[in-house]
């Protein structure tokens, strides 16, 4: 089979992931719209699929929960923000997983791939409601909510990780990047 | 119902602003949120504010159900409200205690609120009266030129569509799996985060490798129906601009041109 | 022990545009030691009353009771209630997670909070029962073939020694002769271990073979509720609802329409068989 | 030449360890010879493993042999540039309709083939007419896939492949997901695109009762091809047949029951109508 339309559709999975990660459990939270474990599946589109694909999965899967949710004021710039997110998260994990002193501990890339990936969103964020909300302390008054999404995001993928590598189909797309 | 998800904040109603092409109601979204923050004076607002009041009635959106939209924003709104009324530096309007409420500080605060109000509907209107799906058509056409600088224009469509369809089946999936391992005594709220974290192992191995099997199923029947890419592909339903389409256009350049007139009168 | 379901009423997605009455008024008694079979065309609602036998579901309406108490009691021990009352899905094979085959037998028993020896003892026996060899368990399940996969998810549900088996259609996909080894080994526990067995089928010449009561839904109500012979007879009835009878029965059935004085009661070969046979001797074509 | 024609076709899947170095080798396809001429319905059976859908995916060419050839009206699937040919000439429905429909409105889905062939709006809209009504689900062709029952998926799948017009498809397992008036529905259907459009029709199934009608019945076991034949030749061979954990259908075996007890009934009944005609001769 050819690979192009097996990663598309594995791509297609991986939004539909993020988004139902969004939506499942959600915290409405006043300050940034609602607090989600799916900037956990957003670091993984990054990580599994490489810059270009897990970009497109993770942005289009959070905008896609947005827009289901009724948040669509917020798709275009989660759609920019979260590919964003993936990619940088994506490529700090492969810097560092194949460093040595990292094969022992399969966390430390994941975790500095989060924290990476978080500075993009909360930044991220932060100018978005700094050109909603006008410049200062109500802008930042997201920032607080963004920091804890991203440290559930950094947890779920911890959990996640360690299980995607069981399943047999992942198994086979990781080593076949390696 | 779980398989109804996808179909979000969808009102279901025939009306003119329903049936507009996707394609207008993206950029007319889209230029009706840049003239919020293009133009800030009280007429273009109140021009703005009877444009949207026009759209909602033509829409056939009960006006309750966009409120009820409004609502997850509510506190942000006053939160917003109070900071600009309070931190605003300039004139005195007045004071209570140590508190000073200035007059820009009321201006700032009453334009800050209208203008994301009316962002907030501007864009519901959108997802109020076209599926998602129909959003995915109008992206891929929208964005058509893109093509030209090697944009995978279609491709992305293509994904968009596929993780639309795959939504409620792997939610009905993880509903399944969830309640097969519950019979088999599995415990998903209970627990301290560690154990919670680690009763999600039997939900989510079960969830992810059925979820690729069908990933790799769907390619297959795909492949199997010819599919190669964008290239060379025709389209059953092309996106073709109708009277009214032009029309809702025309307005949209009224509404811009007043707009500017406003501004030259303040 | 039983089971008894006392007026149950379920709704799904009360209150929205997407309501749907999936029982409706069920009353039902399920006696220690029965071997049921429960049939019923698409959406009539099998599945959702066999989530309501061991409280995955909640009635909208109604009791259930299970050994005389009612299990919705606030105080009612659900877990304990799930541990006896073991339900199979549809393609169980699809909740197999462990990295080996003994580790998910143990999965169920070992939730149950049972001594890790205990738990070891009946993982092993349940893998013998389903007839997975000592040599395969340390094997990913993934690894396994699509019978084996099955057999492996039932051991995970016998392994937790539940006294009500349900089986929600345990055969899809299997060829013919797995088929009739994954009945046996049902019908074997119901012998053996008196085990309560229910049997969600689609094949009617299975219930035909193997239970003893037969339970017809339709549109999320009982319909028949009988032995599957006295159910059979009402195969123009069973049509009108998108099920049938055995062949055998329609061939019984046919015989006599034709004027021959045959019983139409047979539903399998062996019956029909004998009856013609009977028939045969009777009318002289076979001699005795 | 037959549309389909196999000669001494292998297919081997290779284990490889995370390495890459070869684990282990299953030949799920051994040897086979097959013939099939155009506008047959031939059914395939065989046990769980017996490489039925292997064999299958070969005339799809989406695996191609190990060894041997594998023909599709004349294309060598093994020819990277017949594949397109080969996949219009021949389509395939799988077993799980919901992994198999791709859009989210039934029209749209069996308008996703022709789209990826190239063919003009018009004609589409066409094709997708009439495959919709050749499956009966024309009344449909709004609504969304999500809300249909098994039977009516996989009805829409099979209108899907219908609409590229290829001369034959390969169905495997349709049934096995669906409940008794699905798999009626489904297999009514084939039969009429097999009678009428003349489509050479290939189906897999466990199910023996679904390929009284066949033309050509194929037994597969471990591989290979075991039995070949007319649906009343093989289903006359019960013991044979449960040797490889097949079955016949219920009022077969019955038949061959009553003869064994010495009833003169001929071998290989298929049908209630044919018995109980045979009895009343008696
Ligand atoms: N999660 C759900 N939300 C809403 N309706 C549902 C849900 N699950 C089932 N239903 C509806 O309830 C009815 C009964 O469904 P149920 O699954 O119990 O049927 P069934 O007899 O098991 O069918 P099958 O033979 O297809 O398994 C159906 O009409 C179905 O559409
Ligand atoms: N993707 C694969 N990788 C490795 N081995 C495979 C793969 N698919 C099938 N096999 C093996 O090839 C053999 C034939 O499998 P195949 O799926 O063709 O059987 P089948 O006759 O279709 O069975 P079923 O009736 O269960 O569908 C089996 O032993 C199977 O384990
Ligand atoms: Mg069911
Ligand atoms: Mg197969």
């Amino acid at each position: 089979m050819a690979k192009k339309t097996s990663l598309l559709v594995i791509t297609a999975l991986m939004a539909a992931l993020t988004c139902i990660a969004t939506m499942v459990i959600t915290i409405p939270s006043p300050m940034n719209g609602y607090i989600h474990l799916g900037d956990g599946l957003v670091l993984l589109s990054g990580i599994l699929l490489g810059p270009i694909y897990g970009g497109m999965a993770a942005g289009v899967g959070s905008m896609l929960s947005d827009l289901l949710l009724g948040y669509p004021h917020y798709a275009l710039p989660t759609l920019v923000i979260k590919a964003f997110a993936a990619i940088v998260g994506g490529i700090i994990y492969n810097m560092l997983v194949h460093k040595s002193f990292c094969k022992k501990y399969h966390l430390i890339p994941l975790i500095a791939a989060g924290i990476g990936g978080g500075i993009i969103v909360t930044g991220g964020y932060f100018i978005v409601a700094s050109i909603l909300f006008g410049e200062g302390v109500a802008a930042l008054s997201s920032v607080p909510g963004n920091l804890l999404q991203n440290l559930f995001g950094i947890i779920v993928s911890c959990i996640l990780m360690p299980v995607l590598t069981h399943v047999p189909a992942v198994k086979s797309m990781l080593a076949r990047e390696a | 119902m779980i398989r109804d998800i996808t179909i979000g904040q969808y009102y279901p109603a025939d009306s003119v602003i329903h049936r507009l092409d996707p394609r207008v109601k993206l950029l007319g979204t889209l230029i009706y949120i840049i003239s919020l923050f293009a133009f800030h004076n009280i007429a273009s607002y109140l021009i703005a504010g009877l444009f949207l009041a026009v759209i909602i009635h033509l829409s056939k959106v009960p006006f309750s159900y966009i409120v009820k939209g409004l609502k997850p924003i509510l506190f942000l709104l006053l939160f917003t409200v109070m900071f600009n009324l309070f931190l605003t530096p300039g004139q005195e309007f007045v004071r209570v205690g140590f508190i000073k409420i200035t007059l820009e500080g009321i201006k700032t605060a009453g334009f800050m609120a209208v203008r994301l109000i009316f962002l907030i509907i501007g864009s519901s209107l959108m997802t109020f009266t076209t599926t998602p799906n129909h959003l995915t058509d109008g992206l891929e056409k929208g964005m058509g030129p893109l093509r030209k600088i090697h944009v995978p224009v279609h491709e992305i469509a293509m994904m968009m569509s596929i993780a639309l369809r795959f939504i409620p089946i792997l939610l009905e999936e993880t509903d399944k799996i969830m309640k097969a391992q519950s019979a088999r005594g599995a415990d998903f709220e209970t627990g301290g985060l560690i154990k919670k974290a680690k009763s999600l192992i039997p939900l989510l191995v079960p969830l992810f490798v059925s979820a690729f099997r069908r990933a790799n199923d769907l390619a297959m029947a795909m492949e199997a129906r010819c599919y190669r890419g964008g290239e060379g592909r025709t389209k059953m339903k092309p996106l073709a601009y109708k009277k009214r389409d032009w029309i809702a256009y025309l307005c949209f350049i009224v509404y811009w041109t007043l707009l500017i007139l406003a501004a030259k009168i303040n | 022990m039983s089971i008894i379901l006392d007026h149950v009423n379920y709704i799904y997605s009360q209150g929205t545009a997407y309501e749907k009455h999936a029982l409706q008024d069920i009353n039902l008694k399920i006696e220690d030691g029965e071997f049921i079979g429960l049939i019923g065309h698409t959406g009539s609602g099998k599945s959702t009353l066999i989530q309501h036998l061991n409280g995955l579901m909640k009635a909208t309406e109604g009791c259930i009771y299970y050994n005389g108490q009612d299990i919705y009691d606030s105080d009612y021990n659900l877990k304990e209630l799930r541990s006896k009352v073991g339900l199979v899905f549809q393609y169980p094979e699809h909740q197999l997670f462990e990295t080996s085959i003994i580790k998910d037998v143990k999965f169920g028993p070992s939730n149950l909070g049972l001594p890790a020896l205990e738990v070891d003892l009946r993982a092993y026996e349940a893998l013998k029962q389903v007839g997975i060899g000592e040599d395969m368990i340390d094997l990913s399940p993934f690894e396994l073939s699509g019978g084996q996969k099955r057999r492996v998810a039932i051991a995970g549900v016998l392994a937790m020694k539940p006294e009500v088996l349900i089986l929600d259609e345990p055969t899809a996909g299997l060829d013919p002769k797995g088929r009739d080894e994954i009945l046996n080994l049902v019908s074997s526990l119901h012998k053996e271990n008196k085990i309560t067995v229910i049997l969600v089928s689609h094949s009617m010449e299975d219930v035909a073979n193997y239970v003893e009561r037969l339970i017809v839904m339709d549109h999320g109500k009982i319909m028949f509720d009988n032995e599957p012979k006295k159910v059979f007879t009402h195969y123009k009835a069973l049509e009108q609802i998108g099920l049938a009878a055995p062949q055998v029965t329609y061939v019984m059935n046919r015989l006599k329409e034709c004027g021959q004085s045959v019983n139409t009661e047979p539903t399998t070969v062996d019956e029909a068989c004998e009856e013609i046979i009977r028939w045969a001797k009777k009318k002289g074509i076979l001699l005795t | 030449m037959g549309i389909i024609k196999a000669k001494d076709l292998i297919f081997e899947y290779i284990r490889r360890d995370e390495e890459g170095n070869v684990e282990g080798i299953n030949r799920a396809v051994n040897n086979v010879n097959l013939d099939i001429e155009k506008g047959q319905f031939v059914a395939i059976l065989g046990h769980n493993g017996s490489g039925k859908s292997t064999l299958a995916k070969h005339i799809n060419a989406i695996l191609s042999p190990t060894e041997g050839t594998l023909w599709v009206d004349g294309m060598d699937t093994g020819k990277e540039e017949n594949l397109w040919n080969i996949r219009q000439t021949a389509g395939m429905v799988f077993q799980n309709p919901d992994n198999q429909i791709i859009a989210n409105v039934v029209e749209e889905d069996v308008g996703f083939g022709p789209e990826n062939l190239g063919v003009p709006t018009e004609e589409i809209w066409e094709r997708v007419e009439n495959s919709l009504k050749a499956v009966g689900m024309y009344e449909y062709r709004t609504h969304s896939p999500n809300k249909l029952s098994g039977g009516q998926k996989q009805r829409v799948a099979i209108a899907g492949i219908m609409a590229m017009k290829p001369e034959c498809i390969v169905l495997d397992e349709p049934t096995a997901m669906l409940d008794p008036n699905g798999r009626k529905e489904v297999i009514k259907t084939i039969r009429e695109l097999n009678q009428t459009e003349k489509v050479t029709v290939l189906l897999i199934t466990h199910y023996m009762e679904e390929v009284i009608d066949a033309d050509k019945v194929i037994v597969m076991d471990k591989g290979k091809i075991v039995m070949q034949g007319a649906p009343r030749e093989i289903f006359s061979q019960v013991d044979e047949l449960k040797k490889y954990r097949l079955d016949v259908p219920q009022v077969t075996l019955l038949a061959y029951e009553l003869r064994k007890k010495g009833l003169p009934i001929p071998p290989g009944i298929l049908s209630v109508d044919e018995l109980v005609t045979k009895l009343n001769e008696l």
